[in-house]
């Protein structure tokens, strides 16, 4: 593993996050440069590796974004998709990583504020919580 | 269904729901809108969920957008009107004059050089909004040097795919369509026409189409006047429908109002939301639990506002006939929200010149019998979404794919006939 | 279905403190099912152990392999040039599989990584709920196949004990059906409560003579 | 060998200026397999199409990066651009280096760009093609119920050349439809006599879902009759089982002459023979159940029949009047200007019935003092809840319900009149209680979805997009009990062991399965594990 | 010197029996206290077994105490904590020593004690139990071997008159009953028709054997709610948790002893069953204020 090279890893539901992220950088809404979006079709698609992986290639943090709470276009996949960050946050806390660094946040595809805002605290989390 | 094409009349949600199923039904779709972009009123209209989803439907119609113009049976004509029909079913012959937009969506890339170099302010080329589609800039005329009669050059020499043009005539061309769907929308209501209520005088009375477009501009909201976070905020329910000219429920502003409601709550829990109403309606499918939700942290008022006036302190007073109190009362606000009614489209009456179409009582396309949902007294001319009458993004939704099921029902038939023959 | 649990990682990254290369041998068969030891979850358990250590700047590299059976010689040898390369292996199989690999490999210290709690079945998907205990004497045919030695928390062999709770419920654990009431109704339903009411000697817990075996009649 | 890829940046017309083009063209042409590196500003535009083309040709590339706009936009023209040049579309890869990356951050981010870049490459090295294939499906219907909805539901499949076959439980189509029927003056009796005269409708009365099988286009349903069971098979599955009314009434009051259901009252109406016309008559609705829109039309239109056939007092307490439908307010105002009396209530009235008579006790909010009426007929509140068939289908076909027990969850939305799994629709009643105008608008919409199904007898569909490895499933089940479509079944390969198999033609291709799957045994085409821990490793 | 308890099952038609709890510890005082207290008021004092999985004094030992007194002690047996040998073994020891009496009883779950980690034994369950004496009685050992000086026990075991669902309770005191016991000292009762109802459940199975009813006084309402929480078999309905929470403060324990004596006295008077058993652990001295309170001094 490489030390944290400070990249948040922003996993985006192609329905809600990824429109909503696109839109932001319409609106000319700027945010933190260290984001890497990666496009899956539901965060439902998201695995506890993938999230482990991204730390283990340095990322300082990792978000899963997908649609609102009762908005998921295949039912279930965003309310799985927060358990298992939730079950993320305990194995990172198991090796000793702050489990605040693996969030998951629903927002839908008009919503770019909520992007850049997720995006944001996200940031100010890992800098509080050092890299 | 292939070498059948038909004519959709406007591209708001409705229009491009019609449209998606006949094109993925193998049907070439025109698919006309007199605006320079697609997707209508509600693509412009604001998430409204707090921690779970409140079913506004506004993020669904982007994805419907987004298919529409992606699609290869579908063609759009934007800044198009219709002028002239004739012909029967099987064989309509429509003529379309379109507006030049000066800027060629096919290739305007939106790089927003034209805009700074633009010497107006406010600006003559901009982009439109964030959700838009096809995302390619606007020339508004009335700002624009070079149709003042200057020389300016100054965009159209910046643009790198030499997109804008100017000296361009209206296009008119001719349609020949096998049917056509109707489905030109509603316009809201104008609340400058109750001068009462104060819209348009004073710049913290707003409407909720405006609401809408604070927060999809801005994600929050703030007072107009001095962009502080609004603390007691009204809602005034029925402002243009059922009333002596409306005489119809609007159907959308109840939910839209307390779902807004919702989200100022959510926002800022300490803000007092206050919803002035008639009769409220709860009705409809994911709407129950969430009046149970906000019964609670809402007030809902039945009052009838009479009028409202700012106060010296620049606060709303609003004067109200509290009817379980049966007596006049006034409380102050520091915002006020017009749910504003769906009304008919200010072109509604020409088209159905143009078309030879009937309107019914209220001033919506009017429906062939109590039986039918989209057929008029034409055949293979069909309505969909809210030109019918008010109706809330699903609806419209479910009615725009029944205007296409009708539609592809009398092309069938058509078909089998000639096969017949 | 044998089920089991992963181990506590604590107890996983004591294990292996002394070791800068081992392999993580998963089993695709049980512990796959029960989500303890599939490929899955080898990958997870490679993926954490590598963190913490580098989160220790003790780096460490994690081979990662799955047989289909742990619990077969020649399905374990497939990987033996993983296990070779090795310092040391943390087996997520059950029981036997981790003996298996240790009986192949006797020059490698190989370590569990999974607790085998029981055998059971899936209530839902991710809940799997105990439903025999190996006692090699099977009692099923008496109580409407309910085993009450594993699912009756003190394993009564003549009715529920006087703790059960209301809507028959455990003493143990209120979220629990107690067994006999289980029983009970299962019995009502075919008309065979006799069934319930004879009665039944002391078990024999003996039954199987433990290191137990089986010799299958030649075929 | 190593896979060419080519790279295709696009500087939009020259207009995404915090990108150092030339210095990023370098570092991309280092990266391992890509073999050109090509600076366009009009990718988007025909011009620059026509040279990707040739390029893709000429460097007989494999695989293609596109670092451009958001693949929103373009990324399926791109495709086609692939297939023109003779590539599987799917070998592309794009980097958005515009909206996510040029507008969306201050100063230079040529950093960011190249190693967007860098994911795409490492991303487009393992993709795989994709073919498209044409499944057959079976382009019978069946409608389940015998009401208005299934009935018209019914007929217009069968004009647009669809066969169905009408399944209701009871001995005969079209029962229990008066009070329907008064309210928006239809006739059932030549609806049912257009579908025995419909050669492509099939009528199973008296008959039963008893268990369903298989997937979208391909149903097979076990259907049981007096005379005993069949099992027949269908493309789509429409549900029209309706919705039932219930009495909110307290336990002592019961129902009688004096207390009536609106059903009831409509066959008193109807009745040309009854002794004694009610003078005075009560209504109640809106306060039991707030989330109705038919008690307020049943009431509506009760109250004015009344009030024209009798003349008699009518008053209506009520919370509020649901006016949110066709018509309704039109219909309001007429019953006002009839002199029918409306009485607002916040609390639910009181009722006591002494000798035959009904007293009704509320506070009116106008007058802000109680009032007592005393009437002749008294119409109960409704409650309206999901039929008990509802109820054991939706279990049956396992589809989720919302709230109140009706047919699909809330996110309406989402799909207006189809269920989470393909080919089951739900239309009219059962999905909520509706008026005529939203109920036919429903009818429609479905028969127009059904008709894009399976009209032609065929679907094309991506060929295996995600797709079980049977050497690695574990039959685990998981995959099926997670997936939101149904669209997972345990299959037997070529008779041998059983594994997970995932329907083209069901699958929405979201990958919970694939995530999920304890065995790793999932492959979801450009959605691979190793797909996106390539993107992650170039991070 | 107190009568034998067999002899007075036989004779007394209202039998009382009370529960002494072993103390945790070598210092049995206290116990010595309780039995001189009770001794003379009750027909036969009742020592629990690890009562509730929580380690304590032995039983045997405390019955040993009590004959040392002059009372009259009934050994309670559980299964959870001894295998079939050593519950033999113990029986024997317990019977060459005078204690002639025991209470056969499954016993609560290692869970709800004090060594949640110990192995929990139910080598046998009650029933077994019962025959396992039975078959001591005869001057065998389970595995058959002669015994040489055998054994008479008095048994007697328990049942849960409250339970719910009922019937397969029942159905295991009806087996108990065909094993064959002296007498049954039921659970905590509150309501007095339940024990109504399984009196007359045995009864028509068992002329012969003698029923007491449990006994124990609730001292407020917010202990009402833990016991029926956590004491498992153990069943307060809502309207005597009421009665306790309308009693003022400090008022508990004599509300509670009201209760139970008002229980004890309709039981004496409609001759519900044969008496009671009154279980007050940890407040052993107050049970002559119930005793007194229900007339029975």
């Amino acid at each position: 593993m490489r030390i944290m090279n400070g990249h948040i890893v922003a996993f985006c539901c192609e329905h809600s996050a990824y429109p909503a992220a696109d839109s932001a950088g319409r609106l000319g809404l700027h945010y933190p440069e260290n984001v890497r979006v990666i496009r899956v079709p539901c965060a439902g698609r998201v695995d506890l590796i993938h999230i482990l992986k991204a730390f283990e290639n340095g990322a300082a943090a990792v978000l899963v974004m997908g649609c609102e709470d009762g908005a998921c276009h295949h039912i279930t996949g965003n309310t799985r998709a927060k358990e298992r960050v939730k079950y993320s946050e305990i194995l990172l806390k198991e090796v000793n990583i702050d489990g605040g660094r693996v969030r998951m946040f629903n927002l839908s595809p008009n919503a770019p504020h909520k992007f850049v805002r997720a995006v944001n605290e996200m940031t100010r989390i890992t800098k509080e919580s050092g890299r | 269904m292939e070498n059948k094409n038909v004519l959709v009349v406007g591209s708001g949600i409705s229009g491009i729901a019609s449209a998606l199923e006949l094109a993925n039904a193998g049907v070439s779709v025109y698919l006309l809108d007199k605006e320079a972009v697609v997707g209508g009123r509600s693509a412009s209209f604001c998430c409204k969920a707090t921690d779970i989803c409140s079913r506004c439907s506004a993020c669904v119609v982007l994805g419907k957008v987004k298919e529409a113009v992606t699609h290869p049976r579908i063609k759009l004509l934007t800044n198009s009107t219709m002028k002239k029909l004739s012909g029967e079913l099987g064989n309509f012959r429509v003529e379309i004059e379109q507006q030049p937009r000066y800027v060629d969506e096919e290739r305007c890339i939106a790089c927003g050089l034209c805009t700074e170099v633009c010497p107006v302010d406010p600006k003559a080329i901009y982009p439109p909004f964030a959700e838009a589609t096809p995302f390619s800039y606007i020339l508004d005329k009335g700002r624009c040097l070079r149709f003042k009669g200057e020389r300016c050059d100054l965009c159209r020499t910046s643009c790198p795919t030499k997109a804008i043009e100017f000296d361009l005539k209206p296009k008119e061309q001719e349609l020949r369509v096998d049917a056509i769907i109707v489905a030109t929308g509603f316009d809201v209501f104008d609340a400058r026409e109750k001068g009462s209520l104060g819209y348009g005088r004073y710049t913290n009375v707003l409407t909720g189409l405006d609401l809408e477009h604070v927060f999809t501009r801005d994600g929050y909201l703030r007072l107009p006047t001095n962009g502080r976070e609004p603390q007691n905020i009204a809602f005034i329910q029925c402002v243009g429908s059922r009333d002596k000219d409306h005489e119809y429920c609007s159907q959308v502003c109840c939910k839209y109002a307390m779902k807004l409601a919702g989200l100022i709550k959510y926002q800022n829990p300490d803000a007092r939301v206050t919803i002035f109403y008639i009769d409220l309606q709860t009705a409809g499918k994911g709407f129950a639990q969430f009046y149970e939700e906000y019964k609670e942290s809402i007030r809902f008022v039945r009052g009838v506002p009479v009028e409202i006036l700012q106060t010296v302190s620049g606060e709303l007073e609003v004067r109200f006939e509290d009817i379980s109190q049966g007596k006049v009362c006034r409380d102050t606000f520091d915002l006020v929200v017009l749910s504003v009614g769906i009304s008919p489209g200010k072109n509604t009456w020409d088209l159905a010149r143009i078309l030879g179409i009937n309107l019914a009582d209220n001033g919506f396309f009017d429906k062939k019998d109590s039986l039918s949902c989209n057929e008029t007294n034409v055949d293979g001319i069909f309505l969909a979404g809210t030109c019918q009458g008010p109706k809330d993004i699903p609806d419209s939704i479910a009615h725009g794919i029944a205007a296409a099921s009708k539609t592809m029902r009398v092309l069938a038939e058509s078909a089998s006939q000639r096969r017949g023959h | 279905m044998i089920i089991a649990e992963r181990k506590p990682m604590e107890e996983i990254k004591q294990l292996i403190v002394p070791y800068r290369k081992v392999l993580v041998a998963g089993c695709g068969t049980c512990v796959a099912v029960c989500w303890a030891g599939g490929e899955k979850e080898v990958g997870i358990l490679a993926s954490q152990l590598r963190l913490a250590r580098s989160v220790e700047r003790n780096e460490i590299s994690i081979l990662e392999a799955t047989v289909e059976r742990q619990c077969e010689r020649e399905m374990v040898a497939e990987i033996k040039d993983k296990v070779a390369e090795a310092e040391a292996v943390i087996s997520l199989a059950c029981g036997s599989g981790v003996q298996t690999m240790a009986e192949m490999f006797e020059d490698k210290p190989v370590f569990p990584g999974v607790n085998t709690t029981f055998i059971g079945m899936p209530e839902r998907e991710g809940l799997w709920v105990e439903m025999c205990g190996a006692c090699g004497d099977c009692f099923l045919d008496r109580t409407g196949g309910v085993c009450p030695i594993v699912r009756c928390a003190k394993g009564l062999l003549n009715g529920p004990c006087g703790g059960t709770r209301k809507g028959g419920k455990c003493e143990i654990d209120p979220e629990k059906d107690c067994a006999w009431v289980l029983i009970y109704r299962r019995l009502e339903k075919q008309g065979r409560l006799d069934l319930m009411r004879n009665y039944y000697a002391p078990k024999n817990y003996r039954a199987v003579k433990r290191p137990g075996k089986v010799q299958a009649a030649k075929a | 060998m190593e896979t060419k890829i080519g790279v295709f940046l696009c500087n939009c017309g020259e207009a995404i200026k915090n990108i150092d083009f030339d210095a990023a063209v370098k570092e991309i042409a280092k990266f391992p397999g890509v073999t050109c590196v090509n600076l366009s500003s009009d990718l988007c535009l025909e011009e620059g199409k026509k040279k990707m083309i040739s390029c893709i040709r000429e460097e007989n590339l494999e695989r293609v990066v596109v670092a451009a706009c958001s693949p929103e936009f373009h990324e399926h023209a791109f495709g086609e651009v692939l297939e023109k040049a003779g590539l599987n579309g799917r070998l592309l890869s794009m980097a958005n280096i515009r909206e996510q990356c040029s507008w969306a951050h201050d100063g230079d981010v040529t950093g960011k760009a190249v190693e967007l870049v860098k994911m795409a490459v490492n991303r487009v090295r393992l993709l795989q093609p994709m073919e498209m294939k044409e499944l057959p499906v079976n382009n019978e219907v069946l409608v389940v119920g015998g009401g208005f909805s299934a009935i018209n539901t019914a007929l217009q499949l069968s004009r647009v050349g669809l066969r169905t076959t009408l399944l209701e439980k009871e001995a005969a189509l079209g029962t229990g439809t008066e009070e329907l029927e008064s309210l928006c003056g239809f006739d059932t009796s030549s609806m049912v006599s257009a579908v025995e005269a419909d050669k492509n409708i099939k009528v199973l009365t008296s008959a039963r879902v008893m268990e369903v099988d298989g997937k979208i286009g391909d149903f097979s349903v076990r259907i049981r009759q007096e005379g005993g069971e069949i099992l027949r098979k269908y493309g789509a599955i429409v549900l029209a089982t309706g919705h039932q009314t219930e009495l909110a009434l307290d336990c002592e009051l019961k129902l009688g002459l004096s207390i009536v259901s609106q059903e009831e009252f409509c066959r008193m109406l109807g009745n040309p023979s009854l002794e004694t016309e009610p003078k005075t008559i009560g209504f109640i609705f809106d306060f039991c159940d707030e989330n109705s829109r038919f008690p307020t039309l049943a009431t509506l239109n009760n109250a004015l029949a009344a009030k024209r056939r009798w003349g008699s007092e009518v008053y209506v307490f009520y919370k509020s009047v649901k006016v949110d439908s066709e018509g309704a307010e039109i219909l309001y105002q007429e019953a006002r200007d009839c002199g029918v009396v409306f009485l607002k209530s916040e609390v639910p009235p009181r009722i006591d019935v002494d000798n035959g008579q009904v007293k009704i006790k509320a506070k009116d909010v106008f007058l802000g003092e109680d009032i007592i009426l005393v009437c002749d007929v008294l119409v109960a509140e409704e409650l309206h809840l999901p039929t008990e068939e509802t109820a054991n289908l939706s279990s049956l076909l396992n589809i989720r319900r919302d709230s109140r027990g009706f047919c699909q969850e809330e996110n309406v939305h989402l799909y207006p009149v189809a269920s989470e799994k393909k080919g089951i629709f739900f239309v009219g009643g059962c999905r909520g209680d509706l008026d005529l105008g939203r109920v036919l608008t429903d009818i429609s919409s479905v028969v127009m979805n059904v008709y894009e199904l399976l009209s032609s007898g065929k679907i094309l569909v991506e060929a295996e997009k995600v797709e079980a490895d049977p050497q690695k499933c574990v039959a685990c089940l998981t995959c099926i009990r997670v997936c939101p479509h149904g669209a997972i079944q345990l299959v037997r390969i070529n008779g041998g062991k059983e594994v997970a198999g995932i329907s083209d033609l069901a699958c929405y291709a979201c990958g919970i399965c694939a995530a999920i799957c304890p065995a790793k045994a999932i492959n979801f085409q450009s959605y691979r594990d190793e797909e996106i821990l390539a993107q992650i490793e170039a991070i | 010197m107190a009568k034998p308890f067999r002899d007075i099952l036989k004779t007394k038609d209202f039998v009382v029996t009370a529960e002494v709890g072993p103390v945790k510890g070598s210092n049995v005082s206290k116990a010595i206290e309780h039995i001189e207290l009770l001794r003379d008021k009750v027909d036969g004092l009742n020592v629990t077994d690890n009562q509730s999985s929580v380690m304590r004094y032995p039983s045997l030992g405390i019955c040993l105490l009590i004959k040392e007194h002059g009372g009259e002690p009934v050994f309670q047996v559980t299964c959870r904590d001894r295998n079939r040998l050593a519950i033999q073994a113990d029986l024997l020891f317990a019977y060459s020593r005078g204690v002639n009496n025991i209470l056969c009883l499954t016993g609560d779950s290692i869970d709800v004690g004090d060594h949640k980690e110990a192995k929990q034994v139910f080598d046998l369950d009650s029933v077994q139990l019962i025959h396992l004496v039975h078959t001591l009685n005869s001057g065998k050992d389970m595995a058959g071997n002669e015994l040489d000086g055998g054994i008479d026990f008095c048994i007697g075991t328990t049942g849960t008159p409250s339970a719910d669902p009922l019937e397969p309770q029942l159905i295991k005191v009806e087996k108990k009953l065909k094993a064959g016991v002296n007498f049954i000292q039921t659970q905590a009762v509150y309501e007095l028709d339940e024990l109504k109802r399984f009196v007359e459940f045995v009864r028509n199975m068992d002329e012969e054997v003698k029923i007491l009813g449990g006994i124990v006084p609730v001292v407020g309402a917010k202990m009402a709610a833990y016991m029926n929480e956590n004491v498992p078999g153990v069943f307060i309905p809502q309207r005597i948790i009421d009665e306790l929470a309308q009693a003022p403060k400090g008022t508990g324990v004599a509300k509670g002893i009201e209760i139970a004596a008002r229980m004890i006295k309709q039981i004496k008077e409609e001759k519900i069953c044969d008496g009671v058993h009154i279980m007050f652990i940890g407040r052993e001295e107050k049970v002559p204020e119930i005793l007194g309170a229900a007339g029975l001094l």
